[in-house]
């Protein structure tokens, strides 16, 4: 692949680990507070903190190690930091609830 | 551009904000008051008149007009149009009438009473004069006992003012 | 082979007609012929035209609106007509404005920008319009038959289930509506391989003009967005003309459930709408600052993550439904954090302001309308996302104010400022500045005027959509004022049309790139040849006409570049690698034909008499859709040539591998398709795991048919991989043989899968009622891999196609893989609710 | 010029009539006045770029298009958090329950007190400086339970039991609205809101355990006869008279509410009146028929008769 392959998968790979994030809580959440409860309470917890930590790092990848090229660099850490703090800020609820709630 | 195009540009400019800010500081004071409450209207009812005051001399003077005695003979003493419009509302007379000038008063019960001052009878049965008017709405069954409408109530000062405003509604 | 062949020595329907000039060869079809012209250009400017119609339509149905709320009690219009007319207003507005003006904008401009001769899939081009418009006529003839939708444009159920909509009027707006969207995803597919694929050479990703990659985000966007209104009203339909309970509680079908769907488009719809207008900014602005935009990749990103981050708050429009208050949070955080992106944005723009001395034209005075409306509208964007807030302004002319900030401020004062900017490059002369400026301040005080009230009409607690209010509370004079508002913005916008009606017969000629803009859509002087480029010039940088003296320096027909010297007689354009933008094919593309709009009109009398009931016709209608579509796709394949295209590149015609702009477009297909497929696993899970007791009394998938069903798909992807190696080994026969091993594979996991869920009764619960929808999709696309496969064998088998030409059957195997994946993941699915049992 | 609505007070936002609204109030003004204040903010800064030619910064990327945003928004994310729990966290398990009913386009109200279900309609009593726990439902439709000057909104989903806690904190009435499209009256659904002191409220809550109020006078006499004559009973139940009516609102104490149709008219003979005689022009798309087969005598008392029910 061409260095600005890798620089365009650079920007596209925080962002895909956002999205799996978003899913992964999304899904958690309504595994734990829907009707059906397929899980409870501390699990969802848990299972939402390793999942932060994976994609949280992921997202952040390249924006400590860009790949190499110049065309894109900047935009890959902006692109990076944006996501990560976008999956720090979907995990907040998670952290600061004490249930479903409502 | 020479100096003076700008300075009137400038100036231009100076004046259109600041008359848009005049004018969008006096249109929110009123849009933001309550309907009792409106010191934009009253201030400029108050220029009006002073203004009125000091150009009175430009409005001629009318002379020897007619008397009307079809309006003096529609009038209803001590009635206040105004008022009468909001006990109309009030007692609910929209819910079968329609009443022009009234929110909400499209009801299709009874007669429609635009153009009442114009009409000759009241509910069939009295002829259009304020005495019977006022009558009529305190106590329509007993002038009709078949009718429809009910005895609403309404004290002889409310008949007025809602009489006088009735004979404000003219045919088109 | 050899290396250069003569041009005769190629096949195709349409020999090449070497002894015609490049301009006859892409000469515009004239007389009744004008119909079938396929030419972005031509394409473009039919979906701007049709755009702004129905946006002078829904613009004059909210200034009834606005009539009717005047004052209290108003009689103007009845209840019905005001429901009416506030839904036509917000669906003409959204789907029939605001999507396909922008796209008509990408189709005329991205070309060009790029440096491409025509759109990479004309005839698609021509496809898509014609469903637009014949979507928008079916739309909009409700009211011809007094039965426009009432129902809101967000279509809630069960207010739009037969129940309480009898009648057709919601089938209008599903139907229409549907067709409609057609338009936007296919016209999404072909922008994405268009930007991808057709690039001037050494147009890198990184070179693009940033237009493009706004809108090839937004093309992914609407790829992914879509689909799940796409599914909610195929659902709904189904509702309403079969009767299937997706939305019934009483059976376990959820009312949220189409809430859910509608968001998961409505939400991306509001930036799929925004982006292209941003990057209409983004264009426009540098130009008149006179320096290239400040911080390219910054902007990059921002889009990239907007893109992306947007799909994740749809549920901030469902703040009150009862949602759980730890969701609720989700949603909230999600909400907020879109402005970030946004922010960067706007002070990129900031930034590119402060690099040069702006010049105050009429487009840059709606850029900075736009700035100032549209931070105003982001801002209350956030308000909206505090959930206790949220609770008070939702649902109420807050809210009202909010969306029109919004939209207007982000998507229509950029498209005014595009119309301003652009408009000499479609007419060749330029609109009035003086005019301009009134149009502007009209529009942007009246704007205001109407919309700023509006916040504080909402929080006194007036709620949307009421066709009357009592007087007395608090509103009256708000509402007053915001209708009088209203009234100056109309006049903004009649003096705009008249200004552009005027300006098309005494507006100042324009002259070559009279902005003096950067990007290459201002190489030819103005309302230029048909096919934008004589040669396709290489690219070094990002305002080539800036940084490039050679451009402008010469006359346009003379400025070097690829394909100066191919005289094919044939209309084809330069195929670029997607990343690197290095030439790698030579897109031969079609010349002007009347097969899609033929189909178009096939499936728009489908549509329109499943409206009518008829269903024979209906049937008829698609029988004729499909036959259109068999005639597109029969004529020869132009593959297995090369062609010297001049400064050095030597290319094949069409070539057969993975950067194929054809196997891209199949590729985004699928996109598409899986996107359809994850809607309906959403809703299979969602009704799974809300309603756990209806699911228990849904009857079970039968084990042994699941488990067949996965191998049916297994076959079917096996046999699919083998089909492609035998493509690019360019076996015809084997090649035959395998299409037919395919068609095979798809008939057994049709039967399989429904044999599956044979006792499963589709009436008898909701859950139950999505097992068979999500088995009708995937059965469809099966269907769809049979007849593809079947067409490749009969071409192959009656000699259409010769050596070196397998592209249709490389394509199909991904086609036919992706189906099988579908298979497996269904059958999955039917097997994990056999095995972990659906209680 | 007094308005005809003005006894049941405007059913605007800024208030304190309860604790989600008035919990809520500051935020709103805060965030609205932080929001005007970075507009004006951004419009400088452009200003200011437009008249200098130093060129684009990058922090200005960084700080004004991620750093603020990020400040600002997780204050904003504390602050709203914070009233979010405020709000929510008054529910109480042992607090009194009404169930809430949309119909289109009205409402039925039924509280549950020591065991048993007292019916109302289109007015609602709550105590004061009480969290009570609202039960919405729908019979129908989607509609939106919204009280701006006491609570935030909540929807009314088929199927779905949605739980609202609100307390009222200032005596008086307060406006409601269906803040949900809801098909042809929607603007026409309305109701109203009465907080009472606890001691009044429990006499409210007898007053709908017993039979209705007995016809006095002749003509009170004769509208009963009517009413339970004419079919009014297939629909309506009047304590005491005729208990079998659930598909329209419960008459009881009809004559007691301030408003007649779902919080859109004053209760008067008049309207009454003319609602019985002509439902589809007050209201398009109600259930109820319109009665103008009814003498006008016999109408009147039917009037005279729902009026005196209190």
């Amino acid at each position: 692949m061409t260095a600005l392959g890798r620089q365009v998968w650079g920007l596209t790979i925080p962002a895909v680990a956002w999205a799996a994030h978003f899913i992964a809580i999304y899904a958690l959440i309504s595994a734990a507070c829907a009707p059906r409860g397929l899980i409870d309470i501390p699990l969802m917890f848990g299972l939402g903190i390793v999942a932060t930590v994976l994609f949280g790092i992921a997202a952040l990848w390249p924006t400590i190690r860009p790949p190499k090229g110049a065309a894109l660099t900047g935009a890959i850490r902006v692109g990076g930091l944006i996501f990560a703090v976008a999956i720090l800020f979907d995990v907040l609820p998670l952290i600061f609830s004490s249930g479903c709630g409502g | 551009m020479s100096d003076r195009d700008r300075n009137s540009g400038l100036l231009g400019t100076v004046f259109a904000i600041l008359s848009g800010v005049i004018v969008s500081l006096a249109v929110g004071v009123w849009a933001l008051g309550t309907p009792g409450n409106d010191p934009v209207g009253a201030a400029a009812v108050t220029a009006g008149t002073f203004m009125e005051g000091k150009f009175r001399w430009l409005r001629a003077e009318p002379e020897n007009v007619p008397q009307d005695w079809v309006e003096i003979s529609k009038t209803v003493r001590g009635g206040d149009p105004q008022r009468g419009a909001t006990l109309i509302a009030q007692y609910g007379c929209g819910s079968c009438h329609v009443v022009p000038g009234v929110a909400r008063a499209h009801g299709t019960v009874g007669p429609d009473l635009s153009g009442f001052r114009d009409r000759a009878y009241i509910g069939g049965v009295l002829s259009n004069e304020p005495g019977d008017l006022v009558d009529w709405l305190m106590n329509p069954t007993t002038h009709a006992p078949d009718t429809a409408m009910p005895d609403l109530g309404v004290t002889e000062t409310d008949a007025r003012h809602m009489a006088s405003y009735l004979y404000t509604l003219r045919g088109s | 082979m050899t290396a250069v062949d003569e041009p005769q020595s190629y096949s195709g329907t349409r020999k090449g007609e070497p002894d015609k000039t490049i301009e006859e060869v892409w000469a515009q079809p004239t007389g009744l012929r004008w119909w079938s012209s396929v030419s972005h250009r031509v394409v473009g400017k039919r979906f701007i035209y049709t755009g702004f119609a129905f946006f002078i339509i829904a613009g004059f149905l909210a200034l009834l609106v606005r009539t009717q709320l005047i004052v209290p009690g108003n009689t103007f219009l009845d209840n019905e007509t005001y429901n009416q007319v506030f839904t036509m207003h917000g669906t003409l507005m959204m789907f029939l404005f605001a999507i396909p003006i922008l796209e008509g904008f990408a189709v005329y401009l991205i070309p060009m920008m790029l440096g491409a001769r025509d759109l990479i899939f004309p005839r698609l081009g021509q496809f898509g319009y014609y469903c637009y418009l014949f979507g928008g006529i079916i739309v909009l003839s409700s009211f011809l038959f007094d039965a426009a939708p009432d129902g809101g444009w967000f279509m809630y159920v069960p207010l739009t289930t037969n129940a309480f909509t009898p009648g057709v009027s919601a089938d209008f707006w599903l139907i229409g509506i549907t067709f409609a969207e057609i338009a936007s995803v296919t016209a999404a597919v072909e922008l994405i391989v268009a930007i991808l694929c057709a690039r001037a050479p050494g147009m890198s990703l990184t070179k693009m003009p940033i237009f493009a990659w706004y809108i090839l985000i937004t093309a992914f966007m609407i790829a992914i967005g879509f689909p799940p209104l796409i599914i909610g009203s195929i659902l709904l339909e189904a509702n309403r003309l079969l009767g299937l309970p997706f939305f019934d509680p009483t059976v376990g079908g959820d009312p949220l459930l189409w809430q859910h769907l509608f968001w998961l488009f409505g939400h991306p719809e509001v930036y799929i709408i925004f982006l292209p207008a941003a990057g209409m900014v983004a264009t426009i602005l540098p130009t008149f600052v006179g320096k290239p935009l400040f911080g390219y990749g910054f902007v990059v990103a921002a889009v990239i993550s907007m893109g992306f981050i947007s799909f994740g708050l749809w549920a901030h429009h469902m703040f009150t439904t009862g949602l759980p208050i730890l969701s609720l949070s989700l949603f909230s955080a999600a909400s907020t954090m879109v402005a970030v992106p946004t922010g960067v944005q706007i002070f990129a723009f900031i930034a590119t302001l402060a690099q040069g001395r702006p010049r105050m034209t009429t487009p840059m005075l709606f850029v900075m309308g736009f700035l100032f409306i549209f931070v105003l509208g982001g801002l209350t964007g956030v308000m909206l996302a505090s959930v206790p807030f949220n609770w008070q302004a939702h649902d109420s002319y807050f809210v009202v104010a909010h969306l029109h900030y919004v939209l207007i401020g982000g998507m229509v004062f950029p498209l005014f400022a595009a119309f301003y900017y652009w408009a000499p490059h479609i007419t060749g002369r330029m609109m009035s500045e003086r005019l301009g400026k009134w149009v502007f301040w009209l529009m942007f005080i009246g704007f205001n005027a109407t919309f700023f009230l509006m916040h504080v009409t909402g929080l006194r607690g007036m709620p949307r959509r009421i066709a009357t209010y009592p007087e007395g509370i608090g509103w009256d004079r708000l509402n007053l004022l915001s209708t009088l508002g209203s009234y100056i913005l109309a006049a903004g916008v009649a003096l705009f049309i008249f200004d552009f009606i005027r300006h098309l017969r005494h507006g100042e000629r324009a002259g070559r790139d009279p902005w003096r803009a950067g990007t290459m859509e201002w190489l030819y002087p103005t309302v230029a040849i048909g096919f934008n480029f004589h040669a396709i010039p290489p690219v070094e940088t990002r305002e080539p006409l800036w940084n490039n003296p050679n451009m402008l320096g010469k006359n346009a027909e003379d400025v070097e570049g690829v394909m100066r010297k191919m005289h094919d007689g044939r209309r084809e354009t330069i195929g670029c690698d997607p990343v690197s933008g290095s030439p790698v094919q030579i897109v031969r593309l079609p010349h002007p034909t009347f097969t899609p709009m033929f189909t178009a009109f096939a499936l728009a009398v489908a549509f329109a008499a499943t409206i009518a009931s008829a269903y024979f016709v209906a049937i008829a209608g698609i029988v004729a859709g499909l036959l259109g579509f068999t005639i597109w796709a029969w004529e020869p394949s132009d593959s297995g040539v090369t062609r010297d295209a001049g400064m050095g590149y030597v290319l094949p015609v069409n070539m057969i591998e993975k950067r194929s702009h054809m196997h891209i477009a199949t590729v985004g297909t699928m996109l598409v398709l899986y996107a359809l497929l994850g809607s309906l696993i959403f809703a299979l899970l969602y009704l799974w795991n809300v309603y756990p007791n209806f699911a228990a009394q849904t009857a079970q998938p039968n084990l042994l048919w699941t488990g067949l069903s996965m191998l049916a798909g297994l076959v079917l992807l096996i046999l699919a991989m083998i089909n492609r190696r035998v493509a690019v080994a360019d076996k015809i026969g084997l090649a035959t043989v395998m299409n037919l091993a395919v068609i095979l594979a798809s008939i057994a996991c049709t039967a399989c899968l429904a044999l599956a869920i044979q006792r499963t009764d589709p009436w008898g619960t909701a859950l139950g009622a999505t097992m068979w929808a999500t088995l009708g999709f995937v059965a469809l696309n099966l269907f769809i891999t049979l007849y593809w496969a079947l067409f490749n064998a009969a071409r192959k088998v009656t000699g259409r196609v010769g050596a070196g030409q397998s592209l249709p059957d490389f394509n199909l195997a991904t086609y036919a893989k992706g189906t099988a994946v579908m298979v497996l993941i269904t059958g999955g699915l039917f097997l994990a609710a056999t095995l972990g049992g659906l209680s | 010029m007094g308005s005809t609505l003005d006894q049941f007070g405007s059913q605007t936002t800024f208030a304190d009539a309860g604790i989600g609204a008035a919990r809520t109030v500051w935020l709103t003004n805060s965030m609205s006045i932080i929001s005007l204040v970075i507009l004006a903010f951004v419009m400088l800064v452009a200003l200011f770029a437009w008249r200098s030619t130093g060129g684009g910064r990058v922090w200005w990327i960084i700080g004004g298009g991620i750093v603020f945003p990020l400040i600002t928004l997780s204050v904003l994310t504390v602050a709203s958090a914070t009233t979010l729990r405020s709000i929510t966290g008054e529910a109480q398990p042992e607090a009194p329950v009404i169930e809430i009913t949309a119909y289109q386009y009205w409402w039925d109200v039924v509280h549950h007190s020591e065991g048993r279900s007292l019916r109302d309609a289109n007015e609602i009593v709550l105590p004061l400086n009480m969290a009570v726990t609202l039960q919405l439902k729908s019979n129908d439709v989607i509609h939106s339970f919204w009280v701006p000057s006491v609570s935030g909104k909540m929807d009314m989903i088929p199927g779905r039991i949605n739980e609202l806690t609100i307390t009222a904190t200032k005596e008086g009435r307060f406006r409601g609205q269906c803040a949900e499209f809801c098909g042809l009256s929607h603007p026409l659904m309305a109701f109203e809101v009465l907080v009472l002191p606890v001691e009044e409220y429990a006499a409210y809550l007898e007053s709908l355990d017993e039979d209705a109020r007995d016809a006095v006078t002749p003509q009170q006499r004769r509208g009963k006869e009517v009413f339970l004559t004419s079919g009014c009973t297939a629909c309506h139940a009047v304590n005491g008279v005729s208990e079998n009516g659930r598909l329209g609102p419960d008459l009881s104490r009809v004559g007691a509410r301030a408003s007649l149709g779902a919080g859109m008219w004053r209760m008067n003979r008049g309207n009454l009146a003319g609602w019985i005689a002509d439902v589809g022009d007050m209201k398009p798309g109600a259930q109820m028929p319109s009665y103008n087969d009814l003498s006008g005598p016999d109408l009147r008392a039917v009037a005279a008769w729902l009026e005196s029910l209190k």
